[in-house]
């Protein structure tokens, strides 16, 4: 039965297969095949709420001979979340590319993302999650570049270049950990892994692929420009979910393999790095005159946010409180994923509806497209972090572990990071909610509207009022040291 | 059993589900949407009462929801809880009707309408809320809430008094977030028990409480308006004059000082607070917004700016009775939340009604007003009587029990002296007011006549409100040692504050 | 050695390709300071010392025992007795599967981003003639290689990057399809190994096995019909991107679609 | 070992120099033949991990995961060159 976790991966890969043979039917393809790969998750979700982490070891050889596909609480969440954004967005680009002659590329290459995702979350080996990394990496690539034009070109070259760059970085600390240890299963080398030089530059060679992948500062200068050119339902997995993935393993990282060989120092380096992120992304994003780049900008102060995370784990043992700061980053994590998604769908209707997006020129759009404004009034109470959103939550644990571990330095940096936040929000809102004709004529709610006020809908309200599940769900481990 | 569970929630859904269901409607369907408002007050009305008689004979209300590890959604009913919770819900059910005759014909009634409830609700909520979490979650919820309803005309200067106030709300809703976590984490949940819960621990460092409490007060003073916080309230001005009414006698003040007394009776207990020294610094801010809105309110010509800077000094009664230890402030502060807001909202219908029949918007165009709108002025005078402090009007009772409680609190040399001069500078510039409206006559045109030639004074919709609320301040008054009447209620919820 | 070897070649000849369309192109030159530079040879050189550092740990000081012993023992039940090929096809098969995904993500992202290049001129006869001969033997030293990997060095990658070079020859001589089909073909020849090898890999689960557990009688066998279509699709993929773009027919398949739309 | 480890660090010196030319140099060409270099040298130290002393048959699973790695390579490089040479077709036109 443990073949269940393979279908997260087959189905959209064998869906995109379906699509490249037919490209006249790839639009349908393409969201029966999301919507596929969406029930296949949750019947792998509905079997690790039932009974704890599943593995599959493929081709029936043991693991470390072989691959082992793997799924606890942390990946759960986070196939969750990349097959439930990934349906809306497949649902409002049948719409967006219903007139477009890159459609059938397009699909193509979106359910290779998605298998990308998916097979990355569900990985359970270093190389493997290598060619997923570069799976990802690639198909991201391809479809930033759909929108033609030079700006979108040149991003996306430079964010190819960026992201081989961390993929060989990541590439050379597998070598290590193979010379090493022998061996590149995940679970046997978080047994195997202690603190030595091989795992200290094996770490750091990693992670530092990793984070150039995640855009933290001062590698995230790809970032906005890939983000702002490319059209708007890759720009909304983009920034919700591709750089999530990198973020992903880091945490796989630092809290599985390498827990106890990381030191409080590194984290504390990353955290300011983080630190730098939320307060220059935030600024950035005041300063940025169109919708989508602000988006991108946001992306990378949201990011950061997740980083400072990392040395306050570091900071606790391993246990209830660990758990409960992780959960904290997870929730931010997810609540970031469906707002920001919502949010770059949102701008996509505009776009297409105003021809622009600049922001100064937005007035009208509430009275237009009155769901679309909404969409984006709730996805940026999402980003600010009010309530009733999952980040909220999740800002208030961030708040509480900070007075725990008595690490004072990131309650200013939280604290200007949500004002600014705050302003760069309602100061688009304010445009959207003037009077003017920016955006056109007043327009019936399309099928496009729907998905991204979905997305928005559960990063305010679901994942305010049912985040208890998140926390539920994050200390199932399959990589739990000693007694695994 | 169900319904201790169910009711708190449904006095937050009868305002929420309308709110979410008049959005949905277009421009054009008044009726319906007017159906909806009226049906979710009156919904609301009824089961407030259904709270109070329960609340009154010791019944517990109570809703929780486990929303992460160690927080909780909880919504209950207390006594000081059900005299906000009464307050809002009366006050929105005329505030409701008001606004629908005040925004007549105007566009994106369906938007505010909708916001109207959604602030109802917050406010409500934050009423309700059963733990500091809960509460800052509300008190968030209410920034949004009223942000677009401020924003509402879309103006330049619309827009820029909604950027205004939600800096400062935004800033201050941060600190009481920062406060209330850090409270949190040294104490592991912070539920509002009657008495306060900190003198249960006795290991907590108590500079650590007082740096608790300078942030807690900062984040909720933004709201009530204390000096030097209240920037915000002469700006928010240029929203609709049932916003601006909804705004200083219902929900956005009234919250901040709601949040105040809460922090002081029900987290910190007022002993305990008063054992740290804290109180003593919020007296003295209290009484400086006291003094400094009244002075500021002297000046000012234009006649909403007036009372927002009168509100800046009312509401600061409430804090003051909270700053003061010893039952007797506790009850002219806490009778005051009501007294202020019935007073204070017919001020503000009467406001909007000189601005919308005859385009009247500053003081000095007033003159001989009161004969062309007998019925406006009379409440407009019975609210600015009320609010001077003369009998029997409500506003008489708060003082007399704050003074009392000064001088049984042994506070007396430095309150009573606020007190007598906040009452003669309230004097100074309403009295002026009622002088030009009554005994002078018109010597110029009214700016823009509306209702020239009508019969009658002004619509049902927008004449009744101030005359029934401005006979509520009178009534409350009169009969305040009523059962059920609002300073019965203040005494029973001093009478468990002070029960140890 | 010898994959090493192929590999550096088809990135060279790529890299040549690039370098005879342009010589330098600074479109996005970004001016590095004399600091920065400084830094990077800094950071470049500890980098070096400490992978060398740990290098020297792991080989020479204290090697551990790797996989091999475990790999060379389960030879007999892979199914083919040269181990390189039962790790790419049996212990490790996810793994090329995934990479024969990452060559279709790269074609199409060729494909999107530009339309093919213009062919060669007719080369001379002589050369015409010489391809007469070199393109058979290419095709049959693919086959030859494909059929031997399951033995000694040799496999789907080899024998793909072979025939692909029996396509860029024929390209050369002036076939501008550098012998590939047009239209569902194509389509079916880039799909051909990742669909045998995902077919296979869900069919064996049919027969309660896990996914890609190939059944011993069967195993031989199966890797060779998987390695066959594997050769196919890089071939295809290969000249796909030597032919560096779109084919003029590609969109075709699609644009039919938009016609009937409008008519009806 | 000797031959095994000397084979590694140059690995290591090739990797390092092809991350250093990808960063600092001016042509994107030469970025990704740097990129290229770096994956020859991780390539590199793959197959010196491969070697087990003399009288051993090799370690089957590095030489298997360079296989991969190359054609992985190698198809990135190409999308970066078809991006690069579109690039400049654009500025062309």
């Amino acid at each position: 039965m443990n073949n269940l976790l393979i279908w997260p991966v087959a189905l959209p890969l064998l869906s995109a297969l379906l699509a490249l043979l037919w490209p006249r039917r790839s639009t349908w393809i393409g969201v029966a095949g999301t919507g596929l790969s969406l029930s296949a998750v949750l019947l792998v979700s509905r079997q690790v709420v039932e009974s704890g982490s599943i593995e599959l070891a493929l081709g029936g050889w043991a693991p470390g001979l072989g691959i082992a596909l793997r799924v606890d609480g942390l990946s759960l969440l986070m196939l969750l979340m990349s097959s439930l954004v990934a349906m809306a967005v497949a649902v409002y680009s049948s719409v967006y590319f219903s007139d477009s002659e890159r459609r059938g590329e397009f699909w193509v290459l979106w359910l290779l993302l998605i298998t990308a995702l998916h097979a990355l979350f569900l990985s359970g080996d270093l190389f493997n999650l290598y060619v997923t990394l570069e799976l990802l990496g690639l198909s991201a690539v391809v479809l930033a570049c759909l929108g033609g034009s030079r700006a979108s070109l040149q991003a996306a070259l430079r964010y190819l270049v960026l992201g081989l760059l961390g993929s060989l970085a990541f590439l050379m600390g597998v070598a290590l950990i193979y010379a090493g240890y022998g061996t590149l299963d995940m679970a046997a080398l978080g047994d195997a892994i202690e603190a030595g030089p091989t795992a200290w530059v094996a770490l750091s060679l990693m992670t530092g692929g990793l984070l150039i992948k995640s855009a933290l500062f001062p590698l995230h200068f790809w970032l906005p420009p890939a983000h702002a050119n490319a059209p708007a339902p890759v720009s909304a997995v983009l920034s919700a979910l591709v750089v999530k993935a990198a973020l992903y393993l880091i945490l796989r990282l630092w809290l599985e393999l390498f827990d106890g060989v990381v030191t409080q120092a590194s984290a504390m380096i990353i955290g300011v790095l983080g630190a730098v992120a939320v307060l220059w992304g935030s600024w950035a994003a005041l300063q940025a005159q169109r919708l989508k780049l602000m988006a991108a900008y946001s992306t990378v102060a949201q990011l950061g946010y997740l980083f400072l995370f990392l040395p306050l784990l570091a900071a606790i043992p391993e246990g209830e409180g660990r758990d409960l700061a992780l959960g904290a980053l997870v929730l931010l994590a997810l609540t970031h994923g469906f707002a920001k998604s919502a949010f770059f769908l949102a701008a996509g209707v505009i776009m297409q509806r105003a021809g622009h997006d600049r922001i100064a020129e937005l007035g009208g759009t509430a009275r237009a497209l009155p769901v679309t404004a909404f969409t984006i009034a709730l996805a940026g109470v999402a980003l600010i972090g009010l309530p009733p959103s999952g980040s909220f939550l999740a800002k208030w644990q961030l708040l509480s572990t900070v007075f725990v571990t008595g690490q004072w330095l990131w309650l200013p940096v939280i604290a200007v990071g949500t004002l600014l936040a705050g302003a760069y929000i309602f100061r688009l809102l304010g445009h959207a909610f003037a009077p003017g004709e920016g955006v056109g004529p007043s327009l019936s709610v399309g099928r496009e509207e729907i998905p991204a006020v979905l997305l928005a809908l559960i990063a305010t309200l679901l994942l305010g009022f049912w985040a208890a599940e998140v926390w539920e769900l994050v200390p199932i481990s399959a990589y739990a040291g000693g007694e695994a | 059993m169900t319904m201790s569970v169910w009711l708190p929630v449904g006095i937050l859904l009868s305002s929420f589900i309308p709110g979410v269901l008049i959005f949905f409607q277009p421009e054009e369907r008044h009726r319906l949407r007017t159906l909806l408002n009226l049906l979710g007050a009156l919904v609301k009305l009824l089961l407030v009462g259904v709270l109070i008689w329960g609340v009154f004979h010791e019944q517990v209300f109570e809703t929780r929801w486990t929303m992460a590890p160690g927080l909780e959604f909880v919504l209950h009913a207390d006594a000081l809880s059900v005299l906000f919770v009464s307050l809002s819900t009366l006050l929105w059910l005329v505030t409701t009707i008001y606004a629908i005759g005040y925004l007549e014909h105007t566009p994106h009634r369906s938007r505010f309408f909708g916001f109207f409830s959604l602030c109802v609700t917050a406010t409500v909520g934050l009423a309700l809320a059963g733990n500091l979490f809960t509460f800052v979650v509300f008190y968030e919820l209410l920034t949004l809430a009223t942000y677009p309803l401020i924003a509402h005309k879309g103006s330049p200067e619309a827009l820029r008094g909604a950027r205004i106030y939600l800096s400062y709300t935004l800033f201050g809703g941060l600190l009481l977030m920062i406060g209330a976590v850090w409270l949190h984490t040294l104490t592991g949940g912070v539920e509002f028990v009657e008495g306060g819960i900190l003198d249960q621990y006795a290991n907590l460092d108590q500079d650590t409480l007082r740096w608790i409490f300078l942030l807690l007060i900062v984040g909720l003073g933004v709201k009530a308006a204390l000096v030097p916080l209240h920037g915000w309230l002469p700006q928010a001005m240029v929203a609709p004059a049932p916003v601006s009414a909804l705004l200083h006698a219902v929900a956005v003040v009234k919250a901040g000082a709601f949040g105040i007394v809460r922090v002081i009776y029900d987290v910190y207990g007022v002993e305990f607070a008063a054992e740290l020294g804290v109180l003593t610094l919020l007296g003295t801010v209290a009484a400086i917004t006291i003094i400094y809105g009244s002075v500021k309110a002297l000046s000012q010509d234009h006649l909403k700016k007036r009372l927002a800077y009168s509100t800046v000094s009312q509401v600061s009664y409430i804090v003051l009775g909270a700053a003061i230890l010893g039952p007797l402030a506790t009850i002219g502060g806490l009778v005051h939340l009501v007294h202020q807001g019935v007073m204070k909202i017919t001020l503000f219908f009467a406001a909007g009604n000189y601005a919308e029949a005859l385009g009247i918007h500053r003081v000095s165009e007033m003159d001989g007003v009161g004969r062309r709108m007998p019925g406006t002025t009379l409440a407009f005078s019975i609210g600015a009587l009320g609010m001077i402090g003369i009998p029997p009007v409500a506003g008489f009772i708060s003082k007399w029990y704050l003074g009392l409680g000064a001088v049984e609190a042994g506070a007396a040399f430095w309150v009573l002296p606020v007190l007598i001069a906040s009452s003669l500078l309230n004097a100074a510039y309403f009295l002026p007011i009622l002088y030009r409206a009554w005994f002078k006559s018109a010597t110029s045109p009214w700016p823009a006549d509306k209702t020239a030639g009508c019969a009658r004074e002004l619509p049902d919709p927008l004449l009744w409100p101030p005359v029934t609320t401005a006979a509520l301040a009178l009534l409350i008054g009169l009969f305040a040692a009523a059962p059920y009447s609002p300073l019965e209620w203040a005494e029973l919820i001093a009478g468990r504050e002070y029960r140890q | 050695m010898a994959e090493a070897a192929i590999g550096a070649g088809l990135s060279g000849a790529l890299l040549l390709i690039a370098l005879r369309d342009e010589t330098d192109s600074n479109l996005t030159a970004l001016k590095v300071s004399q600091v920065t530079r400084w830094l990077v040879d800094l950071f470049s050189l500890i980098m070096t010392v400490l992978i060398g550092w740990v290098l020297w740990l792991t080989i020479y000081v204290e090697p551990v025992e790797r996989l091999a012993p475990l790999a060379n023992a389960m030879l007999e039940h892979s199914g083919v007795s040269n181990p390189v090929t039962a790790v790419l096809l049996n212990y490790r098969g996810y793994d090329t599967l995934l990479e024969l995904v990452v060559v279709l993500a790269a074609v199409l992202g060729v494909m999107v981003v530009g339309r093919e290049r213009r062919g060669y001129r007719q080369a001379g006869p002589v050369f015409c003639g010489l391809v007469h001969w070199l393109v058979p033997l290419l095709i049959v030293t693919a086959g030859y290689l494909l059929w031997i990997g399951a033995h000694t060095p040799g496999g789907a990658f080899q024998a793909g990057a072979t025939l692909a070079a029996a396509g860029i020859v024929l390209r050369l001589a002036g076939n501008d399809a550098a012998g590939l089909p047009e239209g569902m073909w194509l389509r079916w020849l880039l799909v051909a190994g990742i669909g045998l090898f995902l077919t296979v890999g869900l069919g064996v689960t049919l027969n309660d096995g896990q996914f890609l557990q190939y059944p011993k009688a069967w195993s031989g066998t199966l890797i060779l019909l998987i390695e066959s279509a594997a050769t196919a699709s890089i071939a295809a993929a290969l000249v796909l991107a030597y032919r560096g773009g779109r084919p003029d027919g590609w969109l075709s398949v699609a644009d039919k679609d938009n016609d009937r739309e409008v008519s009806s | 070992m000797t031959q095994a480890l000397i084979y590694a660090l140059t690995g290591a010196v090739l990797f390092m120099l092809g991350v250093r030319s990808t960063l600092l140099r001016d042509s994107l060409l030469a970025r990704i033949l740097g990129l290229n270099v770096s994956g020859a040298g991780i390539f590199l130290i793959f197959v010196s991990l491969a070697y087990r002393g003399d009288s051993m048959p090799t370690d089957p699973i590095p030489h298997a995961l360079v296989l991969t790695g190359l054609v992985v390579a190698i198809s990135a490089t190409a999308l970066a060159l078809a991006l690069n040479r579109r690039l400049r077709e654009m500025d062309d036109e």
